[in-house]
């Protein structure tokens, strides 16, 4: 490595450096308020037996240190683990699901057609809908009285009245159809952009070169949205992971445990079991962990990335 | 046998008409160029030919043979694009193999026909890098090698030149040139580069907004202008065209210049064309490098002029001559000694004039 | 490449279906706002997505606590709700855009600002339910809670990422040449960025605002930790209206959906070309 | 209108070296051209002029001042972008005016050097629409127009009609040449296309990877270049060069069979003769000189190039008017020694001009 030449300036340059601190300045303040601050704090309290019906200020809560304490009951708390099963459950089943219709959509939609713009529009819809709405849309659609219930007794001839939403399996079912309602869109949208951004040229090409459809598509269009593909599986298995508002309205967690997410567990011991400096701990424990996942993809990334170049 | 006739074609998105009636037919082996300015047609043209486009009327044979239900892959046409369209995310050996294998063409032959392109190409030593690496001459190379390894008997190239430094392109140009007579392809080759264009082709098509406007040889093309447009794009710099009105002074036909004085007519070939003008309006054309500069006491035909403007571009010298409203560019070889300001007469020697009609821009009277 | 019409009759099939599906839930809630009390409940004999009987009277139940049909009062009405929605919002909306766009500029620019592209990217990342502790206690220590103020301020960190990398993006796309020419005609670093580079972006900027006040409308776990009566959300009230009330308030509750569904959904039409570069923090441009 | 002056001036960013060791005297009132391939420190030129970065070392002078440190408002120059950077959001009135609006002009006399800037570019009827409604020529004028609204002590453009087709810029490259005599700018131009620098520049400077390699005329520059570098890149067709070695005298090409005398030199090594496409006779094949070989003819109307083997070098040869050649067919060249330059083999470096 040689030393890096610290550059010369001009005075303009020095002005925007200035302006630009300035400019920085409120995003930076929110930062320390809000992600900063907060953090110490956080670890301050998941290091006590603190709670909010202690009748003692949170800084107060070295009173009651345990040090790690919280952090060993993390791995002793099967309600834990299994809510965080079930959310990795749902991440798995869903993500994949949404992502291969999304694409199919996304084949759908890559060409020109009449009527193109407006059957987009629509498909869009549903990630659009305030999540706790669609959350209580597919409530109203479970419903053992519900229409869901009344087509299935239509087609089939006989009575439906599934108890949806009270059966620990099909809870849970119904929970994954309404998270890949409301999410396809999204894989769909990002697929389409990634695919529509595949060159034309490109694909003219591989044709004059002889390529038939099937060829296109295998050896010029898929290797090309790899990148596109990974940005919109990892934005879903994200976004997935903090699953909660459709979730919870539709069935609250329940029946019993069925649906609890890790979001809803959490939720729970913040209010009903008012443990936070418990929760403070599991917490961290996420943040923690999913910084790790996020660190080692994204050096996996970089070390495949230089592999290419090599 | 891959001759291509195009018959009647005319393609239009919407209101506009991208081609318009075009019919021509390219010879077997022949090294035919689409010339014309940016929108012209000449890229639809070629399109239409490889199947990307369908014509919205009209038919393309080759052979002989319609295309019209023949799809883009199943034309095995080469096409060579501007931006070269290379798979960016293969090697160049993949690159180079991708039409012999969608073809289903055996492993050890696809193996030796593409060592063999790349001995050809001279890409040896870069067939397993990275396409992100190699130079804009390499790319280019890639993307002839890649359709020619395929070897089709029609070869289509969309101005494949326009992206390479001046001394490659001058290189290329003679390349490609040779290839053709080497490998005896059809060949249709776009470009908006008179210069191109001239050099590599054995006939030229110049389109201008949808319309041949001539098919020729380069040299037919640039001698025998069909009109003011051909005139005005062959050649550079470009041919002057000078708006005047035929008189009848005294017997003999003469041309005014208006402000810039009246030359006389006494080049029997122009007078003959003269007298085929239908009205007097007409637009008088001259090649730079056909006009002489001489002192104004020499009494030829010609106009008084002064000299505005001298460009020394190497080999050559342009003089910028200008009396009146008009303004004539002459070009000399090497260097020209002139001064600025200089009061001379701007001759045009016998043979070597073109006239048009102002109006249509027909040339008058062309044999 | 044109195909023949025919061709395309697959598509259309399978893209009906789709669309069908899409439609199909919202088609639902919305008929059902439209219902009168009667209708609420269906069964597979009389399964109908019209109404028999179209009637207003959803909407006036959750404005006024009352309608004819319906006996059981409701003390609080929608208007409050909504009102805080809408405040919230749009506070949060001008905080996230404000900071967001001004930050984007100096790190787009002049390179400045150190971690804080990555600092706003993790507030992302993690579920806000984890790190939420310390923000309740820190909101309760300031009196922030279940205020119009707190919320919004809460809303305006939340989505500053969204604003930070979408205007990042745009100015990212502002050809430099630009600025450089208002420089050397004689303006200051904050004119080029006032006088030239806002009026260039500012599509883009009514964009990332309509985007951003989308994903503000949209939160509900927020507002459920923060709020606790006066300044409760429409989809926290919406949420308690059932336990409020015996039985389920099909219809009521529908119509409050497709009030809080319409405003994200009419403008997400029209920041369509932006959508998948806000959704993937500009890493993807359409 | 004022000099500028470069001098000990490099810049590097980061590991890469811009510009090295430059030099720079550019006199007032002249057009002068900044030549070079892509990419080799020629934009960088102008952006230390402008103030726009700062140079590692070295001093910049505007009309005698040294301004190095001094931020680009009060250097007062005028630039005109490569890709324009007109103010899209602004109509072509509103570009005009910004320069004096931000100078804080009064408003009749912004009135008055709008519309007379707009009457000598002929672009008053364009005043009130917007960039994206102009043609790529209107907007080139404009561009031009808002350089030109006030009096800066120097203009400045970086390939400012590189975008135009060619016609276009055979026209506009006169028409700038010729404002720029009538009203007395310096005017420093950045180019890639040595057609264009040889048609307008009073002197220009050709670089290399952030060097200048030669500054002169272009006659000059045409005729004597000081490197193979140099006369590699200046003039089309490009020159012929066949490499070989010099030694008593002569320069001897085995492969190639070519024998030239050079009197007057005593270098002796590797070396390479190098002779203009125009200054290569072709003889027929009975005649005395080069044994040679047609290999393609393409014909350019004016002139032809004639491409010629000898030995495995293909050697271009441009003759006045549309005579025949046929394929394959053998032939003779004439190297006449007053015509030829000899470039040092190792370091390109010139040993001899040609004497014509």
């Amino acid at each position: 490595m040689t030393k890096k030449k610290k550059p010369v300036l001009t005075t303009l340059e020095r002005e925007g450096k200035t302006l630009g601190l300035y400019m920085t300045l409120p995003a930076q303040l929110l930062l320390l308020f809000i992600v900063a601050f907060p953090l110490c704090m956080q670890l301050y309290v998941s290091l006590s037996w603190w709670g909010p019906l202690d009748g003692v200020k949170w800084y107060y809560a070295y009173e009651s240190l345990n040090w790690f304490g919280n952090y060993g009951e993390i791995f002793s708390d099967a309600k834990f683990w299994g809510s965080l099963g079930r959310t990795f459950l749902i991440v798995a089943v869903v993500v994949p699901v949404e992502f291969l219709l999304g694409l199919g959509l996304a084949m759908l939609f890559a060409d020109k057609f009449p009527g193109k713009r407006v059957f987009y529009s629509i498909m869009l819809m549903p990630m659009m809908i305030v999540p706790a709405v669609a959350g209580y849309m597919f409530f109203m659609l479970f419903q053992s009285s519900g229409p869901i219930n009344d087509i299935l007794s239509a087609i089939s001839g006989t009575k439906v009245d599934t108890v949806w939403l009270a059966d620990p399996d099909l809870a849970m079912i119904s929970v994954m159809i309404a998270d890949i309602w409301q999410w396809t869109p999204l894989m769909f949208l990002i697929l389409l952009a990634g695919m529509v951004g595949v060159p034309e040229d490109q694909i003219k090409a591989a044709t004059l070169l002889g390529a038939n459809a099937w060829h296109r598509f295998w050896r010029i269009v898929l290797p090309r949205m790899k990148t596109v593909m990974i940005i919109a599986l990892v934005i879903r298995s994200v976004e997935c992971f903090k699953i909660f508002d459709i979730l919870y309205v539709m069935t609250g967690g329940g029946p019993g445990v069925a649906t609890k997410s890790i979001s809803v567990y959490i939720l729970d011991l913040t209010f009903k079991d008012l443990e936070w400096s418990y929760v403070a701990a599991i917490g961290l424990f996420i943040l923690v962990a999913l910084s790790l996942i996020a660190v080692v993809g994204i050096y996996y990334m970089q070390a495949a990335q230089k592999k290419a170049e090599a | 046998m891959a001759s291509i006739e195009l018959i009647n074609l005319t393609k239009k998105f919407g209101d506009l008409t991208a081609v318009n009636d075009l019919n021509l037919v390219i010879p077997d082996k022949e090294f035919v160029a689409l010339l014309g300015p940016s929108g012209c047609g000449k890229t639809t043209t070629m399109n239409m030919i490889a199947g990307i486009e369908m014509p919205s009327e009209g038919s393309i044979l080759f052979g002989g043979e319609d295309m019209r239900t023949i799809p883009a892959n199943k034309r095995d046409v080469g096409f060579v694009f501007q931006n070269y369209a290379i798979f960016t995310h293969m090697t160049v050996r993949k690159n180079l193999e991708f039409g012999l294998k969608v073809r289903g063409v055996e492993k050890s032959e696809i193996k030796r026909r593409v060592q063999n392109m790349a001995d050809l190409m001279r890409l040896n030593d870069r067939l397993d890098w990275r396409t992100s690496k190699l130079s804009v001459n390499e790319l280019q190379k890639v993307a002839i090698g890649r359709s020619a390894v395929t070897e089709p008997e029609i070869f289509l190239l969309d101005e494949p030149l326009s992206n390479l430094d001046a001394a490659f392109r001058a290189f290329m140009r003679t390349e490609l040139k040779h290839l053709q007579h080497e490998f005896q392809q059809t060949m249709v080759y776009v470009t908006h580069d008179q210069i191109e264009a001239m050099s590599l082709a054995d006939r030229i098509a110049v389109l201008d907004m949808g319309l041949l406007q001539q098919y020729g040889t380069p040299n037919e093309v640039y001698n025998k202008p069909h009109n003011t447009f051909v005139a005005n794009f062959m050649g550079s710099p470009s041919m002057n065209l000078l708006p005047c009105r035929l008189t009848n002074g005294g017997g003999d036909h003469a041309l005014d210049f208006g402000d810039a004085g009246t030359s006389m007519i006494e080049d029997g070939e122009l007078m003959r064309r003269c007298k085929l003008a239908r009205n007097a309006d007409v637009v008088f054309g001259m090649r730079p490098e056909d006009i002489d500069i001489q002192p104004r006491e020499v009494g030829r035909p010609g106009i008084d002029m002064e000299v505005s403007f001298v460009e020394p571009i190497g080999p050559r010298t342009v003089v910028h001559l200008s009396a009146g409203s008009h303004s004539i560019k002459v070009a000399k070889d090497k260097q020209y000694p002139i001064e600025l300001g200089a009061k001379v007469k701007a001759e045009f020697p016998k043979g070597r004039c073109h006239i048009f009609d102002a109006e249509s821009g027909n040339a008058i009277g062309l044999e | 490449m044109p195909k023949p019409l025919h061709s395309y009759i697959w598509r259309y099939a399978l893209i009906l279906i789709a669309v069908g599906l899409a439609l199909l839930p919202v088609a639902w809630m919305a008929t059902m706002a439209f219902k009168p009390h009667t209708e609420w409940v269906t069964s597979a004999s009389d399964l109908h997505w019209w109404p028999h009987q179209e009637t207003w009277g959803n909407f006036e139940y959750i404005f006024t606590g009352q309608t004819e049909a319906v006996t059981v009062s409701h003390e609080r009405t929608a208007g409050k709700p909504i009102l805080a929605s809408l405040v919230t919002s749009l506070l949060g909306t001008l905080i996230a855009v404000v900071a967001g766009t001004l930050g984007a500029y100096a790190v787009s620019r002049f390179k400045v600002g150190g971690n804080l592209p990555l600092g706003v990217l993790q507030l992302r990342l993690f579920p806000p339910l984890a790190v939420m502790i310390p923000v309740m206690i820190m909101w309760a220590f300031l009196g922030a809670m279940d205020t119009w103020w707190g919320l919004s301020l809460i809303y305006g960190i939340v989505t500053l990422p969204f604003a930070f990398w979408l205007m990042k993006t745009f100015f990212d796309e502002v050809p430099r040449e630009i600025e450089e020419a208002a420089l050397v005609e004689g303006c200051s670093w904050f004119r080029v960025f006032w006088k030239v580079t806002l009026p260039m972006v500012k599509e883009a900027l009514a964009s990332t605002a309509l985007f951003v006040f989308i994903l503000n409308w949209s939160d509900y776990v927020i507002a459920l930790l923060l709020t606790r009566k006066e300044w409760v959300t429409i989809p926290v009230y919406m949420n308690s209206l059932s336990s409020a009330m015996s039985g389920q308030m099909y219809g009521a509750k529908a119509a409050l959906g497709l009030i809080a569904a319409l405003p994200p959904v009419i403008f997400g039409i029209a920041i369509q070309k932006y959508l998948v570069r806000g959704l993937t923090f500009g890493a993807l441009k359409q | 209108m004022a000099s500028l002056e470069l001098s000990g001036i490099n810049k590097s960013y980061g590991d890469t070296v811009a510009v090295a060791e430059i030099d720079l005297k550019i006199e007032d009132n002249e057009f002068f051209c900044i030549f070079g391939p892509p990419s080799c420190g020629k934009t960088t030129i102008l952006r230390l002029l402008l103030g726009l970065v700062a140079p590692d070392t070295g001093e910049v002078r505007i009309g005698g001042e040294v301004v190095t440190d001094a931020p680009p408002k009060e250097r007062n120059l005028a630039m005109v972008f490569q890709n324009l950077a007109l103010f899209p959001h602004m109509t072509t009135r509103q570009n005009l005016a910004f320069p004096l609006t931000e100078r804080k002009m009064e408003k009749s006399e912004v009135e008055a050097r709008i519309n007379s800037v707009a009457e000598t570019l002929h672009i008053t009827p364009l005043l009130k629409k917007l960039p994206a409604h102009l043609s790529g020529g209107e907007r080139q004028r404009v561009a031009i127009g808002r350089a030109l609204v006030r009096d800066p002590g120097a203009f400045l453009m970086d390939e400012p009609i590189a975008a135009l087709d060619a016609r276009l810029r055979e026209e506009m490259r006169v028409e700038l040449k010729r404002l720029q005599r009538e009203q007395n700018h310096t005017l420093v131009y950045v180019t890639h296309d040595q057609e264009e620098a040889m048609s307008v520049a009073d002197r220009m400077a050709i670089f290399e990877d952030g060097r200048i390699r030669q500054i002169g005329t272009p006659t000059e520059i045409y005729n004597k270049p000081n490197s193979r570098y140099v006369a590699e890149l200046i003039g089309s067709p490009p020159m012929n060069f066949i490499d070989g070695t010099f030694a008593d005298g002569k320069f001897t090409a085995e492969k190639e069979n070519v024998i030239v005398a050079i009197d007057g030199v005593s270098a002796s090594g590797a070396a390479t003769l190098a002779i203009r496409p125009e200054d290569i006779e072709i003889r027929d094949s009975d005649q005395p000189g080069i044994d040679a070989k047609v290999y393609e003819v393409e014909p350019l109307g004016a002139f032809t190039i004639v491409d010629i083997i000898i030995g495995e070098k293909i050697v271009k040869v441009q003759v006045t008017g549309q005579p025949d050649f046929e394929l394959g067919s053998g032939v003779r060249l004439n190297f006449d020694p007053l015509n030829c330059h000899l470039f040092d083999g190792v370091s390109g470096d010139i040993i001899a001009h040609a004497k014509h």
